[in-house]
């Protein structure tokens, strides 16, 4: 099969969790629900501190379209609501609730439903209602992709299940031990859509993964395939255009080729929403690293802290110098274990030395090893360049810079050690700050 | 009087046509690969220079604007003209090395800038000494890039050799190449002195 | 005299010639440029710093010349004299401008201000400020990486081994650059004849700024009470003095005696506090 | 075959700037952007060609008639200071962009080393009519050639760590050296 | 910076952007391969060439690590001569040199390399000419007597040893050459080997080759640029031949002067040449064509040097117009 | 343009025109009177220079005088008794051409040469104006004047170091011009 242009090879470091089966985590004693844990419009909480909820109970919500419902966790009593660590975004007002360690559903869950029965505006208002939102990494609200714009024709569905970040095992796990679940999500996901065809993009390196899903998807229109491993197949539109040989346009969205993708976790939340009336409360996600004792899949309440993770997997192993909230390639350091996981946290990692890289950095040499390992076509070389000298205009008339979607991949082969990615985030905010600043001026 | 050698002054470093204008930079390079040359050609500047610069201060109330360029040229022209008529009868083997840079003096920007910047806003007094200053400059930094390159790049200064014989000059230097680097070099210098000037001056 | 009588020919027809077609072209195809914008760029102080909201200063000579309704005292390093002489050349009335200096709001250097967590990256304010928001436990905090001092058109500024800018105020023309490209807000222009100045941009409640930074202005109002002529308000737990009614009305400040985290600080003599080498001891000893 | 060795000879063996050091205020002065640039080898080599022609036209039929050849300098250089005003009036008025590409520029070409100095040279040299256009298209083509390298090496520069007191001019001088060592490789391709 | 280091005393964690990993390749590493890949035919040199060639390659690395050391204080910038590219520099310049040239000339070169091709323009990454041939091309220019006199080899295989084989070409003519090496194949054999006369580190084409597969395979270089710089040399030199069209030694061309050396270790520094794929190609295509345009037309016998020199000219050029072809811009 | 010139002068074509030509007419003035008063001297100077060349050429001489039909010849005579042609010839160097002067006796042999244009690179090339090289051609003829590279040839000419370009243009002038004189000689 022939490969997109660019992407690398980092080593995989699967080899930690990989054979580990999901473990449901114990119950955590508080929770920590951030009010913001998707993208687009911030929901308000509607509980106060002091008031009982009970596991799967609605506590916050927002009548804005591009936005997710948030629920409660665990059963208990809402705490406090303040603004806590937030692994995105610095800080973010979140509702803090006690566990009675009951653990007991709010009423009506779960249920039975028969989704076959359901047409697609249904699907999409569960959904909506369910809060789910990408769990791939970008949390972008999943019932507004399944409403695309009527001028938007859409035709095809993809599942990533290419999970191409190394350390993290969390869809390949799922794959293996939800496979019903998956199944059962992309039916309903592409019921919601009305498209009859369907892709699985599974790496290569789990072949146990693609021989699941192909026995699951036998005799459907769904296609699994195997793709070659290589950073960043799982980025969609790699994906899109190894799968159907189109090309998303520069600036563009899926939707606009005909195409809509989710994550492994999304359709199983998808299902568990759909056929059981369960709203987004938990997710599967990696403890990994080698500052970890015991590196495992967990199934893991939102709202538990990064500090729950590490000692349900045993603790510290070395000296910790980096915690990551996602892959390694992607993920956000964090400053503290006090972070709650959200919607979207598929990965938390605990690096010492060894893993990280903190070289300095050094004057670009021109290898050009960024340009052929960019997938988006770019040149990080130059748009580095132009960040750290303030040419933000420059970079974004004549170098793309808004259409890198920061992979890292130039950062990852660079022998200079430039933070081509930091320089690359760095001219986009002051491009929008111009950008604000002009819109400003006309208004005025 | 202060503010004359104020204006007089300016051209030698703070505003010297070649280091810090960057005015006139063909001579500093073609005639510049022994001293003689350099300093011949930086005198002839220098008159030119300060003639014109006293010529347009007379004239310039005079002068229709729309022609005003031209009329400009033809003034330096003439002193030009001048200047080679008597070389040549004069001095002949000068006249020759120089070459058609001689002619080329009419062109060198920084006598129609002075022209134009200062004498066509100035009384004559002042024109003049902001062409001899200017002049200065001029000439000064001929004869510092000529005295480089002639010692360097062969070993001599004014044609006696002040390097012993053996020194194993590098041509690169009366080379245009060396030429370029070795003027680019002083500009810097020329920088790096004027900025300490203007900070001790602050 | 045969060639003199032709050369004089030559000459005069040449003369006669270009003269023709020079001022014929000219009527021809004569542009109208103002020359008057020129001359206003002529006075400008060619700083390009933008400080008078247009793309450098031929930019701003072009506007004020074109636009009726361009000010002629937009030029901040400038100062009264530029106003004057750019509103003298186009005809427009110019009030004065109030000149003012940069005032860092921050006295949380290294010793003082907690670290969250230890950077390592691009070495710029705004490109950590990405990062949660920078490394320092206190949010509104001067992050130290010289993000204003880089962009300070006139070098006013330098980094202090405590990790805070000084402003010289020899150099510092109030354009207000450095206030702009400050991530934090850290920077805002000051009177320059202030008498008190407040060096904390904290908005987090007292408790909470005073873990994070031994330096905070904690909103404990002791300076408000202190204060007889009404001038401070305590606004998000800062500090905040009406400088019109402090310099018009006061003349002996007592506010800042009181704080106790000496967060707020008489203006001393020469101008400006902040990065003073007694003010930096000041708070090493604290 | 000799006008084309003539004209190669000009272009590069022979490099005006750079073995001849004519031009070099525009060279240097014009040569930070490389549309710029490009705009100004065009104008040279037009003004060159036009100002060159005028130049012998002038010298054979009038000059050299009348015996009044000292009067070369004079002549030469109203006759291109003209021409050059001549035709910036004429492009400030129908192509205002180039206008303002070239700036104040447009106006040095009148009084510039190398405008005036293949004129003169192809005088000197007792060219023919059609081998001082082709030396006078030559020189301003090596002209364009040479700014045109120049600007691009000078904007790879802007982005370069250079020391602060050979930040601009300085190390623009010493890049025309190098470009000039360069250019020593084809030297001796050509004899005239 | 103060801030950080305070921080480091804290034991706090670290927190950059991502991407949180890296590939292990450095500066420092990929520098130092290529002096390791060199090593072989820096060994054969001394070899073959003896003191005098040991000697100017001293001279050439000293000088340039210590004229490096010494910019890099006064500019108050870190000091970096450990990451081998000065000492690289160095020794190309000296590989490029005759073996017996005065030792002061090889220090003016190798500090012309660092100070002015290099440092001037902003230290490692800035430059825009190979510093090692600004430097060759300086000397050549400055003492072109002492740079094209070539001395005796201490292992002569009774070759004539006063001249390069494209010195004998360019004024003796071609049948000269093939006289003083006895045949054709004696020729092509000594000229692979490396037992002719030339500069230090040219001679030995099997080494060079050796020592560029080696960067090759690790990934420093990238093999079209040798072989198409190399093949378009041999391609020109057979059509443009000495008697008519089609009539050259496109062998000779290949193995003769510093086209080895150039073509894998000179036209492939990174820093002066072009970022993408496909300007790397052009660039070695049109060095190619100017060697041999140098070597039939020019004024010297060699011309490697100037044809990578004039190519880093137009490097700006080729980068502002081969760009890579951006993902979506085809729908 | 940076003119400061408010006051826009409606003046007409003419006298704008007239302006220029005011310009020109004193200009042309002052370089007629100039050119009177040193046009003599120049010519004067002009013809010593060139006398004193070719004395330098042909020292013993003391008159000289042109050629019919040839231009840029001279036959230098010493009591009315010609010892040699002056002779002008050009070629091709490492730079461009080359402008020679050659005294050439009637029997072609090389009295001496100077050299009165080149290009040549200064300090290499131009040594061949230079002792030691020129004594080499002086009293060579035509057939000896080839350069050779081996130092033990005492007939020919040796090589200057590095520039063996200019070497042979100097040879291949000087031989030109020892040409053109046997030539005259045997065509008379
Ligand atoms: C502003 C914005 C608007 C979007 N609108 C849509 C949409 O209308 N339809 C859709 O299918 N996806 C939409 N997306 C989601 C993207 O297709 C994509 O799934 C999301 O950005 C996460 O992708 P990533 O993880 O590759 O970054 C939108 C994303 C953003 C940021
Ligand atoms: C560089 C990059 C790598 C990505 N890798 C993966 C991946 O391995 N698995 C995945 O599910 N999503 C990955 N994503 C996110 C996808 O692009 C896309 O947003 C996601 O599959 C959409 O599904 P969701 O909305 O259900 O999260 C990646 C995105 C980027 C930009
Ligand atoms: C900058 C430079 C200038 C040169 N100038 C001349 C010159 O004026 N005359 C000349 O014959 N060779 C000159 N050469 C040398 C020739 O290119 C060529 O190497 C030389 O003529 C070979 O002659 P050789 O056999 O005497 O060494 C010059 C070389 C360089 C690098
Ligand atoms: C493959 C390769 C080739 C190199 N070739 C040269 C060279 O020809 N000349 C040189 O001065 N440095 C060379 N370098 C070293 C380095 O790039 C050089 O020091 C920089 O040009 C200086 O900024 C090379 C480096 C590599 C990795
Ligand atoms: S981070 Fe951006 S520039 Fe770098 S490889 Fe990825 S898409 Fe390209
Ligand atoms: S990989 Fe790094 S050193 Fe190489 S070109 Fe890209 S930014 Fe420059
Ligand atoms: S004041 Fe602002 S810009 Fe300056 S160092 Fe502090 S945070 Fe950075
Ligand atoms: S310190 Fe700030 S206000 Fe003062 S001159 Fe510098 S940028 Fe302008
Ligand atoms: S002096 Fe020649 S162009 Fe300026």
């Amino acid at each position: 099969m022939k490969s997109f242009h660019g992407g690398v090879h980092p080593n995989d470091s699967k080899k930690y969790t990989a054979a580990k089966p999901i473990e449901a985590a114990p119950l955590p004693k508080k929770v920590i629900i951030p009010l913001r844990q998707h993208i687009g419009a911030p929901v308000s909480a509607i509980v106060k501190k002091g008031d009982a909820v009970k596991k799967g109970q609605l506590i916050a919500r927002s009548d804005a379209f591009v936005s997710g419902n948030v629920h409660a966790s665990v059963s208990g009593k809402v705490t406090e609501i303040a603004d806590y660590p937030h692994a995105v975004f610095g800080t973010c007002p979140s509702v803090v609730i006690e566990s009675d360690g009951l653990d007991e559903w709010a009423e009506g869950i779960p249920m039975q439903r028969q989704w076959e029965k359901l047409n697609s505006k249904d699907l999409s208002a569960i959904i909506r209602e369910a809060g789910i939102v990408g769990m791939g990494g970008a949390t972008f609200p999943t019932h507004v992709k399944l409403a695309p714009p009527p001028d938007k024709k859409i035709d095809t569905f993809i599942l990533n299940g290419s999970e191409c970040e190394p350390f993290l095992t969390a869809d390949y796990r799922s794959m293996l031990e939800y496979t019903d679940r998956v199944a059962t999500g992309v039916k309903i996901t592409m019921k919601a859509l009305g498209v009859n065809t369907g892709y699985v993009g599974i790496e290569d390196n789990k072949p146990d993964a693609v021989k699941a899903l192909q026995s699951a998807f036998e005799g459907t229109q769904v296609k699994v395939v195997a793709l070659p491993t290589k950073y960043p197949q799982g980025a969609e539109k790699m994906l899109i255009v190894m799968l159907t040989g189109r090309e998303v346009p520069s600036g563009g969205l899926p939707m606009d080729v005909g195409v809509v993708v989710q994550n492994v976790g999304t359709v199983i939340a998808i299902s568990d929403a759909v056929t059981k009336g369960i709203p987004l409360i938990e997710r599967v996600l990696t403890v990994s690293g080698s500052a970890v004792k015991e590196p495992k899949n967990l199934l893991m309440r939102v709202g538990s802290t990064f500090a729950d993770a590490l000692s349900y997997c045993g603790g510290l192993n070395g000296e910790l110098v980096k915690i990551i909230s996602g892959g390694p390639m992607m993920g956000f350091a964090q400053s503290t274990v006090d972070i709650p996981v959200i919607k979207g946290t598929s990965g938390i990692l605990f690096l010492t030395k060894k893993d990280v890289n903190a070289d300095k950095e050094s004057a670009c040499i021109h290898c050009g090893r960024c340009v052929e390992a960019c997938p988006m076509g770019l040149n990080p070389s130059m748009l580095s360049i132009l960040g750290e000298r303030q040419f933000y205009e420059e970079a974004k008339e004549e170098y793309n810079l808004l259409d890198c979607m920061e992979c890292g991949s130039c950062v990852y082969v660079c022998p200079a050690k430039r933070r081509i990615v930091q320089y690359i985030r760095y001219a986009k905010a002051q491009n929008a700050i111009q950008a604000q600043k002009e819109q400003a001026k006309v208004a005025i | 009087m202060k503010e004359l050698w104020s204006i007089f002054s300016k051209g030698i470093l703070m505003e010297n046509p070649i280091f810090v204008l960057a005015l006139s930079l063909c001579p500093a390079l073609a005639v510049t690969s022994s001293v003689t040359n350099a300093l011949t050609m930086g005198l002839t500047v220098m008159f030119v220079i300060t003639v014109n610069n006293m010529t347009i201060s007379l004239i310039r109330n005079f002068v229709n604007p729309k022609v005003r360029l031209p009329v400009y040229i033809v003034s330096i022209a003439t002193i030009v003209t001048v200047a080679q008529l008597v070389l040549q009868a004069y001095f002949p083997l000068l006249y020759k090395a120089l070459g058609i840079y001689l002619a080329l003096v009419v062109v060198f920007a920084i006598i129609l800038a002075r022209a134009e910047v200062f004498a066509s806003k100035n009384n004559v007094i002042r024109s003049c000494c902001d062409g001899l200053g200017m002049g200065v400059g001029f000439a000064v930094a001929m004869v510092i890039i000529g005295a480089v390159r002639e010692v360097f790049g062969s070993g001599t200064f004014l044609g006696y050799h002040v390097l012993p014989i053996s020194y194993d000059a590098p041509l690169l230097l009366i080379l245009p190449a060396g030429a370029f680097i070795v003027i680019g070099y002083l500009i810097g210098g020329a920088r790096i002195l004027v900025n300490r000037i203007e900070k001790s001056k602050a | 005299m045969e060639t003199a009588l032709m050369v004089l020919a030559v000459m005069v027809i040449t003369g006669l010639v270009f003269g023709i077609v020079l001022a014929y072209a000219n009527k021809k195809f004569a542009v109208e440029v103002n020359p008057l914008i020129h001359l206003v760029e002529d006075v400008l102080p060619k700083g390009q710093c933008g400080a008078c909201g247009f793309a450098g200063c031929m930019a701003y000579a072009e506007a004020v010349v074109l636009d009726a309704n361009v000010a002629p005292n937009l030029c901040v390093p400038g100062k009264g004299p530029v106003a004057e002489a750019v509103g003298k050349l186009t005809g427009k009335s110019a009030p004065a401008i109030e000149p003012r200096i940069a005032h860092i709001r921050c006295a949380g250097s290294v010793e003082n201000a907690k670290a969250k967590y230890q950077y390592v990256g691009v070495q710029d304010c705004a490109a950590a400020n990405l990062l949660q928001g920078g490394q320092k436990s206190c949010q509104y905090g001067c992050l130290g990486f010289g993000t204003c001092v880089n962009n300070c058109p006139f070098g006013a500024l330098t980094m202090q081994p405590n990790g805070l800018p000084y402003v010289d105020p020899e150099k510092c023309t109030g354009c207000g650059k450095c206030e702009t490209v400050c991530p934090k807000n850290v920077i805002k222009m000051l009177p320059i004849d202030a008498k008190v100045s407040v060096n904390c941009n904290s908005k987090d409640r007292g408790a909470v700024a005073k873990k994070n930074c031994s330096a905070a202005c904690l909103g404990c109002g002791l300076c408000k009470k202190n204060c007889s002529h009404d001038a401070i308000i305590i606004e998000n737990g800062l500090a905040v003095v009406d400088y019109k009614i402090c310099i018009a009305e006061c003349d002996n400040p007592t506010c800042f005696a009181k704080c106790p985290t000496k967060a707020i600080e008489a203006v001393v003599k020469d101008r400006y506090p902040m990065g003073s080498a007694a003010n930096v001891a000041g708070n090493v000893a604290m | 075959m000799e006008y084309l060795t003539l004209f190669i000879s000009a272009v590069i063996v022979n490099n005006f700037v750079l073995t001849r050091f004519l031009g070099l205020c525009v060279f240097f002065g014009v040569s930070k952007n490389v549309n710029a640039s490009f705009g100004m080898g065009m104008a040279v080599t037009a003004v060159m060609t036009i100002s060159s022609i005028l130049a012998w036209l002038v010298y054979n039929f009038v000059l050299l008639k009348f015996n009044l050849t000292f009067l070369t300098t004079v002549v030469f250089v109203l006759l291109i200071a003209s021409t050059v005003q001549l035709l910036e009036m004429v492009i400030k008025k129908h192509v205002p962009t180039l206008y303002n590409m070239w700036g104040i520029y447009l106006m040095l070409i009148a009084v510039n080393c190398v405008v005036l100095g293949v004129p003169l040279l192809n005088v000197e040299s007792n060219f023919t009519f059609a081998k001082s256009i082709v030396h006078a298209m030559g020189a301003g083509v090596g002209f364009g050639v040479a700014i045109v390298l120049m600007a691009s090496l000078r904007e790879k520069l802007r982005l370069a760590d250079v020391p602060k007191a050979l930040d601009g001019l300085g190390v623009a001088f010493i890049l025309a050296g190098m470009l000039a060592l360069s250019f020593l490789g084809f030297s001796g391709m050509i004899s005239l | 910076m103060a801030v950080n280091e305070e921080s480091l005393k804290m034991n706090l964690l670290t927190v950059s952007t991502s991407p949180h990993i890296t590939s292990s390749e450095s500066i420092p590493k990929i520098m130092w391969s290529v002096n390791a890949a060199l090593a072989p035919a820096v060994i054969f040199a001394a070899w073959h060439f003896g003191m005098p060639a040991i000697i100017t390659m001293l001279v050439g690395v000293v000088t340039a690590v210590a004229t490096e050391y010494i910019i890099q204080v006064i500019r108050k910038k870190e000091v970096t001569i450990n990451d081998g590219s000065a000492v690289l520099t160095g020794l190309l310049l000296a590989m490029c040199l005759p073996p017996s040239l005065p030792w002061y000339m090889t220090a003016f070169g190798s500090f012309l390399a660092i100070a002015v091709a290099k440092h001037s323009m902003g230290g490692l990454g800035h430059n825009i000419f190979n510093p090692a041939h600004i430097a060759r091309a300086a000397m050549m220019a400055s003492w072109p007597v002492a740079m094209t006199t070539w001395t005796q080899m201490t292992t002569s295989v009774d070759v004539v040893t006063s001249a390069t084989p494209l010195n004998i070409l360019k004024q003796q003519g071609y049948a000269k050459l093939i006289e003083t090496f006895g045949d054709a194949s004696n020729m092509y054999q000594a000229m692979f080997l490396g037992l002719r006369n030339g500069s230090i580190g040219e001679t030995s084409a099997v080494l060079l080759i050796l020592g560029g597969i080696f960067l090759i395979y690790k990934g420093y270089i990238k093999w079209e640029m040798p072989v198409l710089m190399i093949g378009t040399v041999g391609l020109l030199t057979w059509i443009f031949g000495p008697s008519g069209l089609f009539t050259g030694d496109p062998l000779f061309h290949m193995l003769a002067g510093g086209l080895m050396i150039g073509a894998f270790f000179m036209a492939t520094d990174m820093v002066t040449i072009p970022i993408t794929r496909k300007g790397k190609i052009i660039f070695a295509v049109g060095a190619g064509v100017l060697t041999v345009l140098i070597r039939l037309k020019g004024g010297y016998p060699e011309g490697v040097c100037y044809a990578i020199l004039l190519m880093n000219c137009v490097t700006p050029l080729i980068d502002r117009f081969i760009v890579p072809k951006k993902f979506g811009a085809r729908r | 343009m940076s003119d400061g010139q408010h006051n826009e002068s409606n003046d007409s074509i003419f006298k704008i025109a007239i302006n220029l030509a005011m310009a020109c007419f004193v200009s042309g003035a002052i370089i007629a009177g100039v050119n009177f008063v040193t046009a003599d001297a120049a010519a004067q100077k002009a013809e010593e220079l060139k006398n004193d060349a070719m004395k330098a050429l042909a020292q013993e001489a003391d008159t000289f005088t042109p050629v019919d039909g040839k231009e840029g010849w001279f036959v230098a005579e010493k009591d009315g008794q010609m010892i040699a042609y002056i002779v002008p010839a050009v070629s091709k160097g490492y730079g461009g051409s080359i402008n020679f002067l050659v005294a050439v006796t009637s029997d072609g042999t090389v009295i001496d040469y100077d050299i009165t244009s080149h290009n040549e690179t200064p300090g290499l090339g131009d040594k061949f104006n230079q002792e030691p090289f020129k004594s080499q051609l002086r009293g060579k003829k035509a057939e000896n004047l080839k350069v050779v590279k081996d130092p033990s040839d005492k007939e020919h000419i040796q090589a200057m170091t590095g520039a063996t370009i200019s070497s042979n243009a100097a040879a291949e002038g000087v031989k030109k011009a020892v040409e053109e004189v046997v030539q005259l000689m045997g065509g008379k």
